[in-house]
C-alpha cells in the first residue's frame, strides 16, 4: 500500500513543492528530480510485479498489465519532462515565457502524471473512472498552455469532447456496478476489480453488454477511437511538444487500459464474441479514418497525431483478435508506440523551433539543418510506419500472424491494406520533410544541444525491441498477454 | 415514495426537454438548477427509503454543488463574458430539436430494457428517464452553440447519470461519489475559465467560431 | 572441375559447410563493422574508403561461403537468439541460397572496390550515411537469401528496402531522387504486404513460419489456396523484381542512387526478389496448374519487350540501364516460366533447362549489369552528368572505362562468346524445348512465340547498346564537360575489371558454370543428374544441340589474327570526317534522340510520341531566330494505371477529410450517433 | 581432317562470295534489259580497293579500325558452321548451331553499327540507326521461320536440321513451304536488297547499309565488302541447304562431292535469280514502310508455325 501510494504521491509531492517553492528558478530542477524519482519508483513497481506476480495493496491493485502501463507512463513522463527543459529553453531565455507560467506547466504536468498513474494502479473501477476524468482536466491546461487561439480552441474541444465521453463511460460503470448489485444484493456490491473479475461469469450479460457500449464510446473517446477521435489531432497539434508526446505515448494507452478492464469482464461473462467484435470494428474504423488524413496532411503534428490514432486502432484490433499471440503483439505495439511516438513528438518540437512553423509544405531539408533530429525523425517516421529494424515491425507482424492464425483472414487483409496505406502517407511526408533543400534562413544546428543524448535511450530501446527482445522483457510481455487473455494467476 | 421519485424523474426529464428548446442563458440556468434541485430531493428520498446515511450527505452535496455552486459559477462566467445580448445564434429550431429529442427518448426507453427487466419498481419507474436525460444532455451539447449552454448540457448529462446511479443502486460507493463531485466541480470551473478565455480571444461565446483546426 | 567435391561426401561436406558458415559470419561481421565505421567516421571524409573496404571483404566472404556450399552440396541451419513468440532469426545455407550469396558476393566485391574511389568524389551526399546504408544493404540482402523462416526473411526484406531507400535518397537535395525514393518505398511496401499474406496466411494451417516446414506442408494445401498464394508471390516478388507492370519505381530509383549501389540494386537486389519467387513457387507450392507457367512466361515476354523498348527511348545513361534491368528480368522470367510449365507438364529435362537458363541468366545479368552501372558511374563522375546527349568521344579520354563498358554492352547484347550469349542460348533452348514437346498446341505456340519475343528483345537490346555506346563513347564530345573528362582512378576500373573478366569467364566456360549451378537447380526440384555436356560444351536438353564458346572463341581469334596478319598494315592517312564539303561539329552528329527516332516511329503505337516544335520568326517562317523542340513519349502504365488510381485515391481522401470539419458540435454529433447506433444494434433495431 | 575441312570451307566461301554478287548483278541487268557489269567485277573491285591508300577519320577510335576485322572474322566463323557441299565438316557436325550463326552475324553488325557512329558523321549514324532497327525487327521473323525446321528436327543443331529436312515428307508440308517463304523474304531483308534497302545506291538520304561504310577506304573497305558478300552467300546457303538439303555429300568421296558442288551451285543460281527478279519487279519501300514488310515476315513465320501445330504430319 505504502509503496504504491508513494508512487502516486511522488508526482503530487513534486507538484506541491513546485507550488510552494519560493524561488522560481528551482522549478526545472525540482520537476526533473521529481520525474526521475517517479521513474525509479515506477520501475521498482514494474520489477516487483513482473517478478513476483500481481500486487494487491489496499486501495491499489497492480497486475502485469497495470505494471506495464506504469512502466510506460513513468518512462515517457521522465523523457517528456527532461525534454521540456530543452523545449522551453529559448522562450524562457527571451522572456516570452515567465517562470511563473513555467511553474504552472510543471505543476499540471505532475498532476497529469499522477492521475494517469492512479488510473492504472487503482483497484476500484469507479475510482479509475474518476482518475480518468482527472487526466482530462489536468491535461486541458497543458494542451492550452501556449495560450494561442489555436491552443484555446484545441483545449476547449478536448475538454468538452473528452468530458462528454468520460461522462458516458460513467454510465457504463454504473451499469457494471448495478450488475454486481443485482448479483449480490445491496450492501456488498463492489467496483473492486478483483471482486468483479471473480464474479464476472455470473454477472447479468444484458447489463454488461449495454454497459460496454457506453464504456467503449466513453473511454474510446479518450483513446481516440474513430469516430470519437476528433479532439485528438487538435489537442496533439496545439499542445507543447513534450505534452503531445505524453498524450500520444501514454494517455491514449491509459484510456485503452480502461476499456480493456471492462472488455476482460465481458469476455469472461459473454465469451469473446461480443466485445471482441466491437473492438475489431472500432480498431479497423480508426485505422481507416486515419488513412485519408495521413495521405493528405498539412501539419506536422497532426500527421503524427493521426498516426497515433492509427496505432490505437492497431492495438484495439489486436486485442479484438483475442488470442495470446495477438495480445503479445498488442503489448509490444503499445511499448514501441510509447517510445517511438514520444520521440517523434520531441523531434517535432525541435523542428518547429527551428523552422518556426509546423506547416509541412514549409519544412524541408531536415537532414541538412538538424543533423541529429532530421535523420532520427526520418527513421522514426518509417519506424512507426512499420519498418524494421524497430519494434513496431515485429509487433505488427505478430498481430498479423495472430490475425491469420485466428481465422480472421479477410479482416486481417483489410488491416494489412490499411497499414500499407498509412505507410504510403507517412513515407511521403517523411521524405518531403527530411530531404530537399532548406531555405537559406534556416541555419544548421540543433536547437536543443543535449537532445541526441536524450533520444538515444528510446532509440536503442526500439532497436532492441526490433532485433531481439531480451528474455526478461519477453517474459513480462507474455505476462501482460496472459492478463489480457484473462488468466488469473 | 417510489412513485414520488418516479414523478421527480419525470419532472427532471421535462426540465431536460425544456432545455432542448430554451436558448436564453438565464432561463437555461434556472432550468438546470431546478433539475439539480429535484435530483437533490430524489436523493434524499432514496436515502430515507434505504436508511442510508451517506445518501443524505450526497443529497446535501448535490444541492450545494449542483443546485447552488455551479449555477452561481455559470452566472459569474456569464457576467464576465457578458454576451447575453446580441441576436440569438442560428441553431436547430426548437420544433425540430424537440422532435429529435422525442426520438432519443424513445430509444433510451427501449435501450433501458435490460436494466428495467431486472430491477424493482423504482428502477422501472425512473431508470428510463435517467437514461433519457443523459442522452438529452448530450443532444443539448450538440444543438447549442454557446460555450455556456454547452456546460449546461454537460450538467444535464451528469444529472441523468446521477439519477441512474441513484435509482439503480441507491447511489455509488462514497469514494466514487466524492470523485465524481470533485471532477464535476473542477471540470465546470476549468470550463468556466476556458469560456472566459474564449470570449477574450474570439469576442464571443459561440463555439462555432472555433473552426480553425481542421483536416 | 574439382571431382574431389563430387566424390567425397560426408566429412568433406561438413568441413565445407563449417567453412562456409564461418565465411558468411565473417562477411556479416564485415558489413556490420563497415556500417559502424561509417557512422563513426561521418566527419572524416579522408577515411571514407574504409566502409567500402569492409563491405568488399564481407562480399568476399559471401562469395566464398556460397561457392563452398555449391561445391560441397549441403544445407545447414543456424538459429540466432531472439526471444519472440514468432521465433528467432534463423539462417539456412542451402545450395539455392548459396548461389544467390555468390551473386551478391561477386557483384558486391566489384562494387565495393569501385566504391572506394567513387565515394570520395561524390558531391551532395553524406558519405557517412552512404557508407553505413551501403553495408546494411549488403547485409540485408545476404540475410534475405539465407533466411530460413518468414520472420527473418520479411525482416531483412524490408531492411533491404529501407537501406536501399536511404541510398536512393542520399542525394538529399534532389527532388527527383526524393520522389523516386518515395515511389520505390511504396511499391516495395505493397509488395511486402503481399508477402506478409503469402507467408502468414498458410501459417494459420501449418502452424509454422519455418521454410523447411512450409516446403513440406504447403503442397498439401487446397488448390484454390495455392493459386492465391502463387499470385501473391508473383505480385509480391514481381514488384521488387521490376516485372511489368510493377516496374514503375525501377527506372526512377536505380539512377538516383550512387552508381555502385545502382549496380547492386539492378544486378543483385532484383535477383533477390527472383530468389524469393523461385523459393516459394518451386520449393513450397509444389506442382501447380499449367497456367502458372504460362502467366510467368507471358509476364516475362511483356517485361522483356517493354523494358527494352522504353530503354531505347531513354537518353539518361542510368535510366537506360535501369530499363534494361526490366528487360533482363523478363528474360529470366521466361526461363522460370518454361520451367514452371515443364514441371506442370512433367518434362524433367525441360524443367532443368529452364531453371538452368534462369539461374545462369541471373548470374550473368548481375555481372554485366553491374559492370555497365559501374561504367556509367565512372562516366558520370568524369563528366558530371548522366545525360548521354552531353557526352561523346569518351573512348579517347577514358579508354579503360570505355573498354569495360564495351564488354558489358556486348555481353548484354548476347554477343558470343560472352556470358550473355550463353544464358540467352539456354533460354532459347528452353523455349524451343517447350515448342518441341508435343503436349498441346498452345504450349508449343507459347514457347515459339517466346522465341520470337526473345529474338526481338535481343535485336532491340543490341540496337539500344549501339546507341548507348556510340553516343556516349564515340564521335566528338557534345559538351565542355565531355571534352575535359579524364580517366577515373585505378581502383574504380579494377572493380569494373573484375566484372568484365567475369563476363568472359562465365561466357567461355558455360559447362563449368552449369556444373556449379547443378546443386541449386536440384534444390529447386530439377532432376539430379548433371546437365549434359562435356568440358567445353553446354548441351541443350532438347536434342543434340550444343554450344562451345571456347571453341568458337578459338576460331574467332584465329580468324581475327589471320585477317589482321593478312590485311597487314597499310600506310594510313588521317583526315577529317567527310562533311559534304563543310566542317562537322558535335552538333551535326547523330545523337541519342536521332538514333532512337526510327524506333520511336516504328513503335509509335506503343509510345504515342508527343512532339512540339515552337519556332520563333519575325519576318518570314524561313528566317527563324529560335527553335524549340520538345519530343517525349507517353508511358502506358503510368498514364493509364498508376496515375488514375493515384488521383482517384487522393480525391477520395480529400473528400473524406471534410469529416474533420473543425466544428465541435459536429464532432459531438459523431459521438452521439455512434452511441445511438450501438444502442440501436443492441436493441436489435438494426 | 576437321581442320582441313575448316580451311576448305573457308576458302570456298571466300572465293565464291564475290562471284555470287557478280551473278546477281548480271542477272538483274539481264532482267532489266541492260548489259550490266562483268560477272567478275566484284573481284576486280576488291583487288582495286585492296591496293588503295587507307584514309581514316581523325575522330575515329580503334572501333573503326577493329570493326572490319571483327565483321570479317565473325562472318567467316558463322559461315564455316554451315554446310556447303558436304555434311562432313567436323565443326558443324558437333557444334554447329543455328543460334550461334545468327548471333555471330549479329556480333558483326553490332561492331559495324558502332563504327558507323564512330567518325561522328551524320550519315554513319543514320545508317547505324536504321540498320539496327531493321535488324532488330527482322530477328523475330527469322527465328519464327526457322522454328519450323527446328521443331521438326527437335534441335537447333545444324546437322539435325539438315537431317530432318532430308526427309521427303517434310517438303510438302504447308508449314515447311510457308517457312520457306518467310525465310526467303528474310534473306532479301538480311542481304539489304530491295524492297528494304538498295545495295546499289549511294544517295545519302536513302542509303541504310552503305551509310555505315561511308568513312571507309582502301583495304578496310575491301574487307567490309568482302564480308558482306560472304554474308550474302551464307544467307543463301541457309535457304538452300537447310530447306533443300538434297544433294549434300553425306560421305566425303570425290564423286559425291563433285555432284554436291554442282547441285549447290545450281541452287545458288536459282536463289540468286530469284533475288534479282524480286529486285527488278519491286520498288524500294520508304524507310518507315519497311517495318511493315518485316512484320509481315514474322506473320508469315507465325502462320507457318500455326499450321505446323494444326497439321502435324511429320511429327
Amino acid at each position: 500500500m505504502s509503496f504504491l501510494a508513494g508512487l502516486l504521491l511522488l508526482p503530487l509531492l513534486t507538484a506541491g513543492l513546485l507550488y510552494v517553492v519560493p524561488d522560481h528558478r528551482w522549478v526545472g530542477g525540482i520537476a526533473a528530480g521529481g520525474s526521475l524519482a517517479t521513474l525509479a519508483a515506477g520501475l521498482a513497481v514494474v520489477v516487483r510485479v513482473f517478478g513476483g506476480g500481481p500486487w494487491r495493496a489496499g486501495f491499489f491493485y497492480v497486475d502485469a498489465l497495470g505494471a506495464f502501463m506504469v512502466g510506460c507512463i513513468v518512462g515517457v513522463a521522465a523523457l517528456a519532462n527532461l525534454y521540456s527543459h530543452g523545449y522551453f529553453h529559448r522562450s524562457l531565455g527571451d522572456g516570452s515565457l515567465s517562470l511563473q507560467r513555467f511553474r504552472g506547466y510543471h505543476l499540471w504536468f505532475q498532476v497529469f502524471v499522477a492521475s494517469m498513474l492512479l488510473v492504472v494502479t487503482v483497484a476500484n473501477l469507479g475510482v479509475m473512472w474518476a482518475a480518468m476524468e482527472a487526466t482530462t482536466l489536468a491535461s486541458a491546461f497543458l494542451v492550452g498552455f501556449s495560450g494561442s487561439q489555436g491552443a484555446l480552441e484545441a483545449s476547449w474541444k478536448y475538454i468538452v469532447i473528452c468530458t462528454v465521453g468520460i461522462t458516458l463511460a460513467l454510465f457504463g460503470v454504473i451499469l457494471t456496478y448495478y450488475a454486481s448489485f443485482h448479483l449480490r444484493g445491496p450492501g456488498v456490491p463492489s467496483l473492486d476489480w478483483l471482486t468483479l473479475r471473480d464474479e464476472a461469469g455470473e454477472l447479468n450479460p444484458g447489463l454488461l453488454r449495454l454497459g460496454f457500449i457506453f464504456i467503449l464510446v466513453g473511454f474510446g473517446t479518450k483513446v481516440g477511437l474513430a469516430p470519437m477521435h476528433t479532439w485528438l489531432p487538435d489537442a496533439h497539434s496545439q499542445a507543447p511538444s513534450p505534452v503531445s508526446g505524453l498524450l500520444s505515448g501514454v494517455l491514449l494507452p491509459t484510456a485503452l487500459y480502461g476499456v480493456l478492464r471492462f472488455h476482460l469482464l465481458l469476455v469472461k461473462d459473454l465469451g469473446p464474441a461480443y466485445s471482441s467484435h466491437l473492438l475489431l470494428l472500432f480498431g479497423l474504423v480508426s485505422m481507416g479514418v486515419a488513412v485519408p488524413f495521413i495521405l493528405l496532411q498539412g501539419e506536422l503534428k497532426r500527421l503524427l497525431a493521426y498516426s497515433s490514432l492509427e496505432h490505437m486502432g492497431v492495438v484495439t484490433f489486436a486485442v479484438g483478435l483475442g488470442t495470446r499471440l495477438a495480445f503479445y503483439g498488442a503489448a509490444l505495439q503499445l511499448l514501441a508506440h510509447a517510445l517511438a511516438k514520444s520521440l517523434l513528438f520531441f523531434c517535432a518540437g525541435n523542428i518547429m523551433e527551428k523552422y518556426g512553423t509546423q506547416k509541412l509544405p514549409k519544412i524541408a531539408g531536415l537532414v541538412g539543418t538538424l543533423p541529429w533530429t532530421g535523420p532520427i525523425f526520418l527513421l522514426m517516421v518509417l519506424a512507426v510506419a512499420g519498418m524494421p529494424p524497430f519494434g513496431l515491425f515485429l509487433s505488427e507482424l505478430t498481430i498479423l500472424r495472430a490475425g491469420f492464425a485466428g481465422g480472421a483472414a479477410m479482416v486481417t487483409v483489410i488491416f494489412l491494406f490499411l497499414l500499407a496505406a498509412v505507410f504510403a502517407g507517412l513515407a511521403f511526408y517523411a521524405g518531403r520533410v527530411a530531404l530537399g533543400k532548406a531555405g537559406s534562413n534556416v541555419p544548421r544546428g540543433e536547437p536543443v544541444r543535449w537532445f541526441p543524448y536524450l533520444s538515444l535511450a528510446p532509440l536503442l530501446a526500439l532497436l532492441f525491441l526490433g532485433l531481439g527482445i531480451p528474455g526478461p522483457l519477453t517474459a513480462g510481455l507474455s505476462q501482460v498477454a496472459a492478463v489480457l487473455g484473462g488468466v488469473t494467476p | 415514495m417510489v412513485n414520488l421519485v418516479g414523478s421527480l424523474s419525470v419532472l427532471m426529464l421535462l426540465c431536460a426537454l425544456s432545455l432542448v428548446a430554451l436558448r436564453r442563458y438565464n432561463s437555461s440556468i434556472v432550468a438546470v438548477s431546478l433539475q439539480s434541485l429535484l435530483l437533490a430531493v430524489a436523493t434524499a428520498l432514496v436515502a430515507h427509503a434505504m436508511g442510508n446515511r451517506e445518501g443524505y450527505l450526497a443529497a446535501i452535496l448535490t444541492l450545494a454543488v449542483k443546485a447552488v455552486a455551479i449555477p452561481f459559477i455559470l452566472h459569474w462566467v456569464k457576467g464576465r463574458t457578458d454576451s447575453g445580448g446580441g441576436p440569438p445564434l442560428k441553431e436547430l429550431s426548437p420544433g425540430w430539436a424537440l422532435l429529435v429529442a422525442g426520438l432519443v427518448v424513445i430509444l433510451a426507453y427501449q435501450s433501458a430494457s435490460p436494466v428495467t427487466a431486472l430491477g424493482g419498481v423504482l428502477i422501472r419507474a425512473s431508470f428510463p428517464q435517467a437514461m433519457s436525460i443523459l442522452l438529452l444532455g448530450l443532444f443539448i451539447l450538440i444543438v447549442r452553440r454557446s460555450a455556456l449552454l454547452q456546460i449546461i448540457g454537460l450538467l444535464v448529462m451528469e444529472n441523468g447519470l446521477y439519477l441512474s446511479a441513484l435509482t439503480a443502486t441507491g447511489g455509488m460507493p462514497v469514494v466514487v461519489e466524492m470523485g465524481m463531485f470533485l471532477d464535476l466541480l473542477v471540470g465546470v470551473l476549468i470550463m468556466g475559465v476556458f469560456s472566459s478565455r474564449i470570449v477574450g480571444a474570439f469576442r464571443s461565446l459561440d463555439t462555432d467560431r472555433l473552426h480553425k483546426l481542421k483536416g | 572441375m574439382f571431382p574431389l567435391f563430387f566424390s567425397g561426401r560426408g566429412r568433406k561436406v561438413a568441413i565445407f559447410l563449417k567453412l562456409a558458415l564461418t565465411l558468411l559470419g565473417l562477411g556479416l561481421a564485415g558489413n556490420l563493422a563497415g556500417a559502424a565505421l561509417s557512422c563513426a567516421l561521418r566527419r572524416l571524409s579522408s577515411l571514407s574508403r574504409w566502409p567500402s573496404v569492409a563491405a568488399g571483404a564481407a562480399c568476399l566472404g559471401y562469395l566464398a561461403a556460397g561457392l563452398a556450399v555449391l561445391l560441397g552440396e549441403g544445407t545447414h541451419v543456424v538459429v540466432l537468439p531472439m526471444f519472440h513468440p514468432l521465433g528467432g532469426f534463423s539462417l539456412s545455407l542451402d545450395p539455392l541460397a548459396a548461389f544467390f550469396l555468390c551473386v551478391i558476393g561477386l557483384v558486391g566485391v566489384a562494387a565495393s572496390l569501385f566504391g572506394q574511389g567513387y565515394l570520395r568524389h561524390l558531391k551532395g551526399r553524406d558519405l557517412g550515411s552512404v557508407g553505413a546504408w551501403y553495408n546494411l544493404f549488403l547485409l540485408s540482402m545476404a540475410l534475405v537469401v539465407t533466411g530460413a523462416n518468414a520472420v527473418t526473411f520479411l525482416f531483412f526484406w524490408e531492411g533491404m528496402a529501407l537501406s536501399s531507400y536511404f541510398l536512393v535518397v542520399s542525394k538529399k537535395e534532389d527532388p527527383a531522387a526524393r520522389q523516386a525514393g518515395f515511389v520505390y518505398l511504396v511499391m516495395a511496401h505493397l509488395g511486402t504486404a503481399c508477402l506478409v499474406v503469402l507467408f502468414l496466411w498458410p501459417a494459420a494451417q501449418i502452424h509454422s513460419l519455418a521454410f523447411a516446414r512450409m516446403a513440406i506442408l504447403w503442397p498439401g494445401l487446397p488448390a484454390g489456396e495455392k493459386t492465391i498464394l502463387f499470385l501473391l508471390a508473383l505480385v509480391g516478388f514481381g514488384s521488387k523484381a521490376g516485372m511489368v507492370p510493377l516496374h514503375v519505381w525501377l527506372p526512377r530509383a536505380h539512377p538516383a542512387a550512387p552508381s555502385q549501389v545502382s549496380a547492386l540494386m539492378s544486378g543483385v537486389m532484383l535477383k533477390v526478389a527472383i530468389y524469393g519467387l523461385l523459393r516459394v513457387v518451386f520449393t513450397f507450392l509444389g506442382v501447380g496448374p499449367v497456367w502458372w507457367g504460362l502467366l510467368v512466361l507471358g509476364l516475362g515476354v511483356v517485361s522483356a519487350l517493354l523494358g527494352v523498348l522504353y530503354a531505347l527511348m531513354e537518353h539518361d545513361l542510368k535510366r537506360l540501364l535501369a530499363y534494361h534491368s526490366v528487360e533482363n528480368i523478363g528474360i529470366i522470367l521466361m526461363g522460370v516460366g518454361v520451367a514452371l510449365l515443364a514441371r506442370s507438364l512433367h518434362l524433367p529435362a525441360l524443367l532443368m533447362i529452364g531453371l538452368l537458363a534462369a539461374l545462369y541468366h541471373i548470374l550473368n545479368h548481375a555481372v554485366f549489369k553491374g559492370l555497365l552501372f559501374l561504367g556509367s558511374g565512372s562516366v558520370a563522375q568524369a563528366t558530371g552528368t548522366g545525360d548521354m546527349e552531353k557526352m561523346g568521344g569518351l573512348i579517347h579520354r577514358m579508354p579503360w572505362t570505355a573498354g569495360g563498358f564495351l564488354v558489358g554492352a556486348a555481353a548484354i547484347s548476347a554477343l558470343p562468346p560472352l556470358n550473355g550469349f550463353a544464358s540467352e542460348w539456354l533460354t532459347f533452348q528452353a523455349l524451343f524445348g517447350l515448342g518441341y514437346h508435343p503436349v498441346a498446341w498452345w504450349s508449343g505456340l507459347a514457347g515459339t512465340l517466346g522465341v520470337a519475343a526473345l529474338a526481338l528483345t535481343g535485336g532491340l537490346a543490341a540496337a539500344c547498346f549501339i546507341k548507348a555506346y556510340g553516343v556516349t563513347f564515340l564521335a566528338l564530345p557534345r559538351s565542355r564537360a565531355a571534352e575535359k573528362a579524364a580517366e577515373v582512378p585505378r581502383s574504380m576500373n579494377l572493380g569494373a575489371g573484375i566484372l568484365a573478366a567475369s563476363c568472359f569467364v562465365l561466357g567461355l566456360f558455360p559447362s563449368r558454370v552449369a556444373a556449379v549451378l547443378r546443386p541449386a537447380v536440384a534444390a529447386l526440384g530439377g532432376p539430379h543428374p548433371p546437365p549434359p555436356g562435356s568440358f567445353f560444351t553446354l548441351a541443350s536438353g532438347m536434342g543434340g544441340a550444343s554450344l562451345s564458346p571456347l571453341l568458337l572463341a578459338a576460331i574467332l581469334v584465329v580468324l581475327l589474327l589471320a585477317t589482321r596478319f593478312w590485311s597487314g598494315r597499310m600506310p594510313e592517312r588521317l583526315s577529317a570526317t567527310w562533311g559534304c564539303g563543310g566542317t562537322l561539329g558535335a552538333t551535326s552528329e547523330y545523337n541519342a534522340t536521332s538514333f532512337a527516332k526510327p524506333f520511336r516511329i516504328a513503335f509509335a503505337f506503343l509510345f504515342r510520341p508527343v512532339r512540339e516544335i515552337n519556332s520563333g520568326y519575325e519576318v518570314s517562317p524561313f528566317f527563324r531566330h529560335s527553335l524549340h523542340y520538345r519530343g517525349e513519349i507517353r508511358f502506358l502504365f503510368e498514364e493509364y494505371l498508376y496515375e488514375p488510381v493515384r488521383s482517384f485515391l487522393l480525391e477520395l481522401a480529400d473528400r473524406f477529410r471534410q469529416v474533420q470539419s473543425g466544428n465541435l458540435r459536429t464532432y459531438l454529433a459523431y459521438l452521439f450517433l455512434t452511441l445511438l447506433a450501438l444502442l440501436a444494434v443492441n436493441n436489435k433495431w438494426l | 581432317m576437321a581442320l582441313t575441312w575448316l580451311v576448305i570451307q573457308t576458302a570456298l566461301y571466300l572465293a565464291l562470295a564475290p562471284l555470287v554478287l557478280g551473278y546477281i548483278k548480271k542477272a538483274k541487268a539481264y532482267l532489266q534489259g541492260r548489259r550490266g557489269p562483268d560477272i567478275r567485277q566484284p573481284y576486280r573491285d576488291l583487288v582495286k580497293l585492296w591496293h588503295k591508300e587507307t584514309v581514316t577519320s581523325r575522330t575515329a577510335s580503334w572501333i573503326t579500325r577493329a570493326a572490319p576485322l571483327i565483321l570479317f572474322a565473325t562472318t567467316l566463323a558463322a559461315a564455316v558452321l554451315l554446310p556447303t557441299i558436304s555434311l562432313a565438316s567436323a565443326v558443324y557436325l558437333r557444334y554447329g548451331d543455328i543460334l550461334t550463326v545468327i548471333y555471330l552475324l549479329a556480333t558483326g553488325s553490332f561492331f559495324l553499327a558502332l563504327a558507323g557512329l564512330d567518325a561522328g558523321s551524320a550519315f554513319g549514324g543514320m545508317g547505324s540507326s536504321r540498320e539496327s532497327l531493321l535488324a532488330a525487327l527482322l530477328e523475330p521473323g527469322i527465328l519464327l521461320a526457322l522454328s519450323v525446321p527446328v521443331l521438326t528436327a527437335g534441335s537447333t543443331s545444324i546437322r539435325r536440321l539438315v537431317g530432318a529436312s532430308l526427309s521427303p515428307a517434310v517438303l510438302l508440308l504447308p508449314a515447311h513451304l510457308l517457312a520457306l517463304g518467310a525465310v526467303f523474304l528474310a534473306a532479301i531483308a538480311e542481304t539489304g536488297r530491295i524492297p528494304v534497302d538498295n545495295p546499289d545506291t549511294h544517295l545519302e538520304l536513302t542509303m541504310i547499309h552503305e551509310g555505315m561504310f561511308l568513312e571507309y577506304t582502301g583495304r578496310p573497305l575491301a574487307l567490309l565488302n568482302w564480308a558482306v558478300q560472304v554474308r550474302q552467300l551464307l544467307v543463301l546457303t541457309v535457304v538452300a541447304n537447310l530447306f533443300f538439303p538434297w544433294g549434300l555429300a553425306l560421305v566425303p568421296q570425290p564423286v559425291s562431292l563433285g555432284l554436291a558442288g554442282a547441285v549447290y551451285l545450281g541452287k545458288l543460281l536459282l536463289l540468286g535469280g530469284g533475288l534479282a527478279l524480286v529486285e527488278s519487279v519491286y520498288a524500294k519501300l520508304r524507310l518507315f514502310r519497311a517495318p511493315g514488310f518485316l512484320w509481315a515476315i514474322s506473320f508469315l513465320g507465325l502462320l507457318a508455325l500455326v499450321s505446323r501445330y494444326l497439321f502435324r504430319g511429320a511429327h
